[in-house]
């Protein structure tokens, strides 16, 4: 071997200690920010929403009595409504899409032939980046008058289930309608997330499970599922946070009302708090916007807690 | 050792003696197996043509309706001066050039200020952090932060530059940071994971070799995360596109072209499609002749969602190129 | 019982490429069989279409035949489940399910099979496969803790036990100590000389002195370059492979050894 | 700016004001905000295109963002007028003093627009036919107290329709609305036994359906055989209307209709502030083809700006709007009814009080 | 030239977890001092305190002292980054960098320092490095593929060849054949005898046959038991301690052995 050291190298004493420093301070700083803009957020609606708490508690009544033509004076008796029926709307459509996008999920990561899983994948992606505003268009132009049949025949036929009680309102601009949409629209995502995580079943388990002399469908329960849980319930939680929050879509398409009504297939018995802001937000005084902050702010809370909760849940059964 | 290398006869002695027969599947069981997994074969497969009905509905028709007025004259011009369901003097009947610009500049500002905040957040979880309380607590709020609900985040940036700046601020600014509150728990999480998958093996690589931390980090490790990052971006980037709630509260609707993000309101592609539809039809006076179409603002609608639709789709296309082209060569 | 495996003309591809050229080979039964030699000269593969495991892969398909006592695996009117459910697998990784119990995992084929065992059956069932496996003195007091909880020694007799425990007739090895460390290998070892009584076993290993040690026959797998198919060089009983084998490029690999 | 679409339409309608030659001594340039009613956004259209047809280098943006949000916007200073589809309450003159340089805004009636009361029943509406109502029964229905199509209280109106056996659909706004306060007050005058509710922007009862925005409204009557709703003229397309009584006869939709009762309307002289012009609507008015549901809308202004330059952009963007050029032009893009002569001059008188200097 | 590592009463943790206990050791420079032991003895582990890459897992510290010609590596005024300069590593897996080029990963040691060198000191460099890495022949044509386009023995010469080309006194090799088939690992083995005429090379091998053929000198670690520390049992050369070692354990596993 050549002994001779032909390269002159020098080197520069400790040099990117400072850079190193500086560097770590950056990332620690960025993670730090997090929890402030997520305290940030907090703060900023709460003092926006102060008013509600601290101000004239009868200009507050008016304010609420004004939006609700005087079905409600307090905040509570006006949020608790929205509250239920945000729920109740995406509720519903975690329930539609989360069977149809595991189904969807494992034919692209397990079912279908490769070249079309890939193909499925990218539709799939693309239309989780369809902008809700799409979907609030196609509910409210297409889906509304082309559903009602199907309502009226669920209302004919499945009316004695409270849930279902009849007449379908006609046009069906009801909750059943818009959990319908928005189950389409959290539909991609909840598949997108999923398959990705079944696609990352190891081999190792696949295989075992094969070896032991499994059907398809048995090596998925086996292997797939279990692997799959946790993600799949994650990418659910993400899907319902899109739901609770979803607003275009149903401002388009809802005929709201401010009732703790389970009747999905009735016009104007719920309201959605994201879609309710938007509707009353325009003109809204400056009292009336710290009502709806308020209302926001619930919203947050409640979409912290639905996440909290789940995350700590899938936590646990990870660990 | 001694104890594992124990005579394996004696383990075997007390074993109790199994009739296998018992466990043979018996022919109906085999035979109702099979019919299951046809079954869930067929249902999984069910699923998904079902599923496709309402999401190919949904292309289908902002494509249908949207290629009608989707032409050049609509990608460059504004909506000054159009009045009613008249043409232009261009020959069009509006266009959303003024859209396309807000919506390119408030995404790019998001993205401005929440991919390198996200990047570095995710440097700190899965480089500096190593798990400890702080991380976990953060990793957790990154969690419940992509549930946020965009109109809130609107409301948030509508609250802060109002007491900020002052009441009545509009800017297509303030919407940059109601959408980079969206976006960033979607870097974070996605850039997280990239950086996970980044082999150990590589960082010890480079420490061996006497390189520093920052040094083995932005050259090493987020130079071979980075077509995983790229791909993440552009996710977090069609995620936010197409808000439109925030928006209408934060950087509000003008019908001209506005190129300042920090000055006056600002027009953005999914506000127009709603702004569009709000209108629902144009005025024709009854001596208007047939070149002015009433129906011209759901039609602008449809194209505009259809010009959405496209941008993210070229940002897809964009993501994977850059993806491949700083790919990390793995074959063999 | 072991069952005996005829080799006959098999080529193995993944899509158009011919990994593994005309295989001919007679597996005998209650006999353990070792496959070595280069890395990818396609053991692996052989071994997995003994039990219909090849064909998993996407595009993967063979020619030829393999013929478990006589009867073609690969004719159409044969369910690939049920083969694999006669030919046992232990892959060189262990894994265990990783939400089961070491109970669970143990019976997991089973159940498959028939999901109405009484738990005494159960009971006895587990205790055989892993007195079999020669693990159940260390856990036969926390068979409901998590397989996945066990040392890497363990976890790979865990899988043995899962194997053996649909009381397959052949069990196929795929490099089944690589992943462990001594101590362990040499468990998995002296089980490997203890199961051939029930069983006919295959093991694929990079291991000279392992196939030396366990193996009765030896098959010696070469490949002319990289990217032309694998085939078999030389078959032999081990003591010949290893001491005078009749093959050059057996020779050479065998003497020239330094792994 | 890039994009713009030059010169103001100057084909097919009847807007044509293009006159380049015009003479007007300086013509106003700068940037200028105004925000507020949705309703007048097709009318502020071609206003701005008017305007800038002679004042080339202003760029006026409208943004629609509702009449309350524009008057909020307005008491920032953040714009230079407001539109609303309703009157300044007393507190936003008071809070007006902040903004305006000197004294407190003031409101002038711009746009007028008759509502339609839009219906969709087969075999009715899209034979072209009108159903004929009086003030009761229309607010019995959106009581929710008539409720079916063949109601006898609807077919003593229509003896010459075949009315059909079917349940009505009542389709109202389900946000705050200057529509529906307008439209109600129609009810609260003309058949105050039947409508029992207090004025407000939002809709009082749940009966029937809610629909966010006149697009909703439209789009969800249109989806429907047997709906009913209410909705400006300008966005009826091809819906049915409904003929309202007035007096003893029934009077289909017209802007002049709408023009004539605001003719026979009051200007309300008890309002708080200067300058205001601010219409008691007289839903009583009779006439030949009066037609009493309207709207009447209103641009608010200072009667001195801090900046002069804002002030005569005020004056200036006002009186065209207010002229019988710019009323012409809303006519022809909004389907709005032009203003009365003595509300435009009551407009120009108040318009005068901007003081430029 | 290679430096002398003298190792004083080191004891290492992880966290609070004391892996290795009081290992006292004298390196010799320019020789091959191998560490054998079984799995989890802690080889790994004291090999990777003499160049402090130790302490970049969370929590990890070490107490006593590691001499590099009498500098202790472990005083508070010295900067491990370089340390890390001075004494090269090649890890159990080759780990090219996946975004360079062949030529590139042998000057990343260079680069990433931000060093700046002229076009003809890199081409110079690149060459002496693959030459010294026994690579140059191999590669030489294709220096601006990727690196991880080569063979597995390839990338682990590469990867040698990286750490050869900063310049280091110390080379430190943890099993790094363990991932090559036999061809490569001769390849390898070649190169560290001819390495050794310049620098002082430790290499952790879990295959006794390899230590017998390269090393000087044989460190034997063991561990009493799984969760208790590891020590250093006996330290002798290689000739002794295969053909005649003065402790128990150290000649039980030598002779037991079954790698
Ligand atoms: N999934 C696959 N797709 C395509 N080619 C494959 C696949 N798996 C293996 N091959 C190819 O088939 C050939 C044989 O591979 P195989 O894994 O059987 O070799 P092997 O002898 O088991 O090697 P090793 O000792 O490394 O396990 C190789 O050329 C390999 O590249
Ligand atoms: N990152 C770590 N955190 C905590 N403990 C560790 C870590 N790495 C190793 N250990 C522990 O330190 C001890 C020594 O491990 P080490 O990897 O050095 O052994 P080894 O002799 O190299 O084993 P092998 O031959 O398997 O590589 C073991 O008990 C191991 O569990
Ligand atoms: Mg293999
Ligand atoms: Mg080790
Ligand atoms: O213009 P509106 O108040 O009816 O929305």
């Amino acid at each position: 071997m050549s002994s001779q050291d032909k390269t002159a190298v020098t080197m520069p004493a400790a040099s990117g200690k400072t850079a190193d420093k500086v560097f770590r301070w950056i990332a620690y700083a960025c993670g730090i920010l997090i929890l402030v803009v997520l305290a940030a957020v907090f703060l900023f609606l709460l003092f926006r929403a102060w008013p509600l708490i601290g101000g004239d508690q009868a200009a507050n009544s008016k304010t609420i009595s004004d939006f609700t033509g005087g079905k409600a004076t307090n905040f509570w008796a006006y949020v608790g409504p929205l509250l239920f029926g945000t729920v109740l709307v995406s509720a519903l459509s975690l329930l539609i899409s989360f069977f149809a996008s595991i189904g969807i999920a494992l034919f692209i990561s397990h079912y279908a032939p490769k070249k079309l899983a890939t193909a499925l994948s990218y539709v799939v992606d693309l239309l989780a980046a369809i902008p809700s505003v799409i979907y609030g268009l196609w509910g409210g132009l297409i889906l509304v008058p082309a559903i009602y049949p199907f309502w009226n025949w669920v209302a004919t036929y499945l009316g004695w289930i409270p849930l279902f009680n009849g007449p379908a309102a006609n046009p069906s601009r009801t909750v059943a309608t818009v959990a319908v949409v928005l189950a389409v629209m959290i539909l991609p995502i909840i598949t997108s997330l999923s398959r990705d995580i079944f696609l990352q079943t190891p081999r190792l388990q696949e295989e075992a499970a094969l070896a032991l002399g499994a059907t398809k469908w048995e090596m998925i329960k086996l292997a797939v599922i279990p692997f799959g849980k946790s993600g799949v319930v994650s990418a659910s939680m993400l899907g319902l946070g899109r739901a609770l929050g979803e607003t275009m879509a149903v401002l388009m398409i809802l005929s709201p009302g401010l009732t703790y009504s389970f009747k999905l297939l009735q016009a104007s018995q719920n309201q959605t708090i994201a879609a309710n802001i938007a509707a009353q937000y325009p003109e809204a005084n400056d009292l009336g916007v710290s009502v709806l902050i308020g209302t926001g702010l619930v919203l947050f809370l409640i979409t912290f807690v639905v996440n909290y909760v789940a995350r700590r849940i899938t936590e646990k059964k990870v660990a | 050792m001694a104890d594992l290398t124990q005579d394996p006869k004696a383990s075997l002695a007390g074993a109790p003696v199994i009739d296998f027969d018992k466990f043979k599947p018996s022919r109906s069981f085999v035979a109702s197996r099979k019919r299951k997994d046809m079954a869930m074969r067929v249902l999984i497969s069910l699923a998904f043509v079902v599923a496709c009905i309402p999401l190919v509905s949904v292309l289908w028709t902002t494509i249908a309706n949207g290629v009608k007025r989707l032409n050049l004259n609509f990608l460059s011009y504004n909506m000054t001066g159009v009045v009613g369901g008249n043409p232009t003097p261009s020959g069009g009947y509006g266009g959303v050039f003024h859209a396309i610009i807000g919506t390119l500049e408030i995404t790019g500002g998001a993205m401005i200020i929440s991919i390198p905040i996200g990047l570095m957040c995710a440097v700190y979880l899965v480089e500096y952090a190593h798990g400890g309380k702080l991380a976990q607590t953060i990793t957790l709020l990154v969690d419940v932060m992509s549930g946020i609900p965009s109109i809130v985040a609107g409301l948030f940036a509508f609250s802060m530059f109002t007491i900020l700046i002052g009441p009545g601020s509009v800017n297509g600014f303030a919407g940059s940071v109601a959408l980079s509150l969206l976006m960033l728990p979607t870097v974070v999480k996605s850039s997280e994971e990239m950086l996970k998958i980044v082999p150990g093996d590589l960082r010890e690589a480079s420490y061996a070799l006497g390189v520093t931390k920052q040094r083995t980090i932005t050259k090493i490790v987020l130079r071979t995360a980075l077509p995983g990052i790229v791909s993440g971006c552009i996710l977090a980037i069609a995620r936010v596109i197409g808000e439109t709630a925030p928006l209408i509260m934060t950087a509000g609707f003008i019908v001209s072209t506005n190129f300042n993000l920090f000055d006056g309101k600002m027009a953005t592609l999914p506000v127009y499609v709603y702004q569009e539809y709000s209108t629902l039809y144009a005025n024709c006076a009854p001596s208007a002749g047939p070149e002015c179409v009433a129906t011209i603002p759901m039609e602008r609608s449809w194209a505009a969602a259809l010009v959405l639709i496209l941008i993210v789709l070229i940002l897809n296309g964009i993501g994977r190129l850059v993806a491949k082209v700083f790919a990390v060569k793995s074959e063999r | 019982m072991g069952q005996r495996i005829d080799v006959n003309h098999l080529n193995i591809y993944y899509g158009n490429f011919l990994a593994v050229e005309d295989v001919n080979i007679n597996i005998e039964p209650n006999k353990v069989t070792a496959f070595i030699g280069p890395s990818g000269c396609g053991k692996s593969t052989v071994l997995r279409t003994l039990d219909r495991m090849h064909e998993i892969i996407p595009g993967a398909h063979v020619k030829g035949e393999v013929l478990l006592e006589g009867k073609n695996l690969y004719d159409k009117d044969v369910d690939p489940v049920s083969v694999r459910r006669d030919v046992g697998m232990v892959f060189q990784r262990p894994n265990p399910f990783p939400t089961m119990s070491i109970r669970e995992n143990v019976l997991a084929g089973v159940r498959l099979n028939n999901r109405k065992i009484s738990k005494s059956d159960a009971d006895d069932l587990v205790e055989w496969a892993l007195r079999g496996a020669n693990l159940w003195n260390e856990v036969k007091d926390r068979l409901d803790n998590p397989g996945i909880g066990l040392s890497g020694g363990q976890q790979q007799r865990l899988c043995i036990a899962r194997a053996v425990a649909v009381h397959p007739q052949v069990l196929l090895m795929d490099e089944p100590c690589s992943a462990l460390d001594p101590i362990s290998t040499l468990a998995v070892e002296d089980l490997i000389q203890e199961l051939k009584g029930d069983y006919t076993i295959v093991i694929v290993t990079h291991n000279m002195q392992q196939a030396a040690r366990i193996a009765d026959y030896t098959a010696f797998f070469n490949l002319k370059a990289v990217g032309q198919p694998g085939h078999l060089e030389y078959f032999a009983d081990t003591t010949t492979m290893f001491n005078n084998p009749q093959n050059e490029e057996a020779e050479r690999y065998v003497s020239g050894r330094f792994g | 700016a890039c994009g713009d679409n030059t010169a103001s339409t100057d084909n097919g309608s009847s807007n044509n004001n293009s006159s380049d030659t015009t003479a007007k001594s300086e013509p106003i340039s700068g940037n200028f905000n105004g925000a507020g009613a949705s309703s007048q956004k097709s009318a502020v259209d071609a206003w701005v295109a008017g305007f800038q047809a002679t004042n080339p280098d202003a760029k006026i943006a409208y943004d629609p963002s509702g009449s309350g949000s524009g008057v909020k916007t307005f008491l920032t200073g953040a714009t230079a007028w407001a539109g609303s589809d309703k009157a300044l309450a007393d507190e936003d003159v008071d809070d007006s003093k902040s903004v305006c340089a000197s004294g407190t805004a003031f409101d002038i009636p711009v746009y007028i627009s008759p509502i339609a009361v839009i219906f969709n029943l087969k075999g009715v509406s899209d034979a072209g036919k009108h159903i004929k109502m009086d003030a009761a029964t229309i607010a019995k229905i959106f009581d929710g107290k008539i409720t079916k199509w063949n109601d006898p209280a609807i077919a003593d109106q229509n003896k010459d329709l075949e009315l059909p056996d079917l349940a009505i659909t009542v389709v109202h706004r389900s946000d705050k609305s200057g529509t529906t306060q307008n439209f109600v007050s129609y009810f609260k005058d003309q058949a105050a036994d039947a409508w029992s509710y207090d004025l407000s922007e939002n809709w009082p009862n749940s009966v029937g359906q809610g629909a966010k925005g006149t697009s909703g409204v439209v789009s969800t009557v249109k989806q429907a055989d047997g709906t009913i709703g209410y909705a400006d003229f300008s966005a009826v397309g091809d819906l049915g209307t409904v003929a309202v009584k007035v007096g003893d006869t029934y009077n289909e939709i017209s802007a002049e209709g709408a023009t004539k009762v605001v003719d026979a309307s009051e200007i309300d002289s008890s309002v708080k502030g200067d300058n205001r012009v601010v219409v008691k609507i007289n839903h009583a008015a009779t006439g030949e083809g009066v037609y009493p549901i309207l709207l009447v809308s209103y641009m608010i202004a200072c009667p001195e700006y801090k900046d002069t330059k804002t002030a005569e952009f005020a004056k200036s963007w006002l009186t065209y709007v207010t002229s019988s050029e710019g009323q012409k032009a809303a006519a022809a893009a909004a389907g709005s009814a032009p203003l009365p002569d003595a509300i435009a001059q009551k407009d120009a008188a108040s318009i005068e009080a901007i003081k430029t200097k």
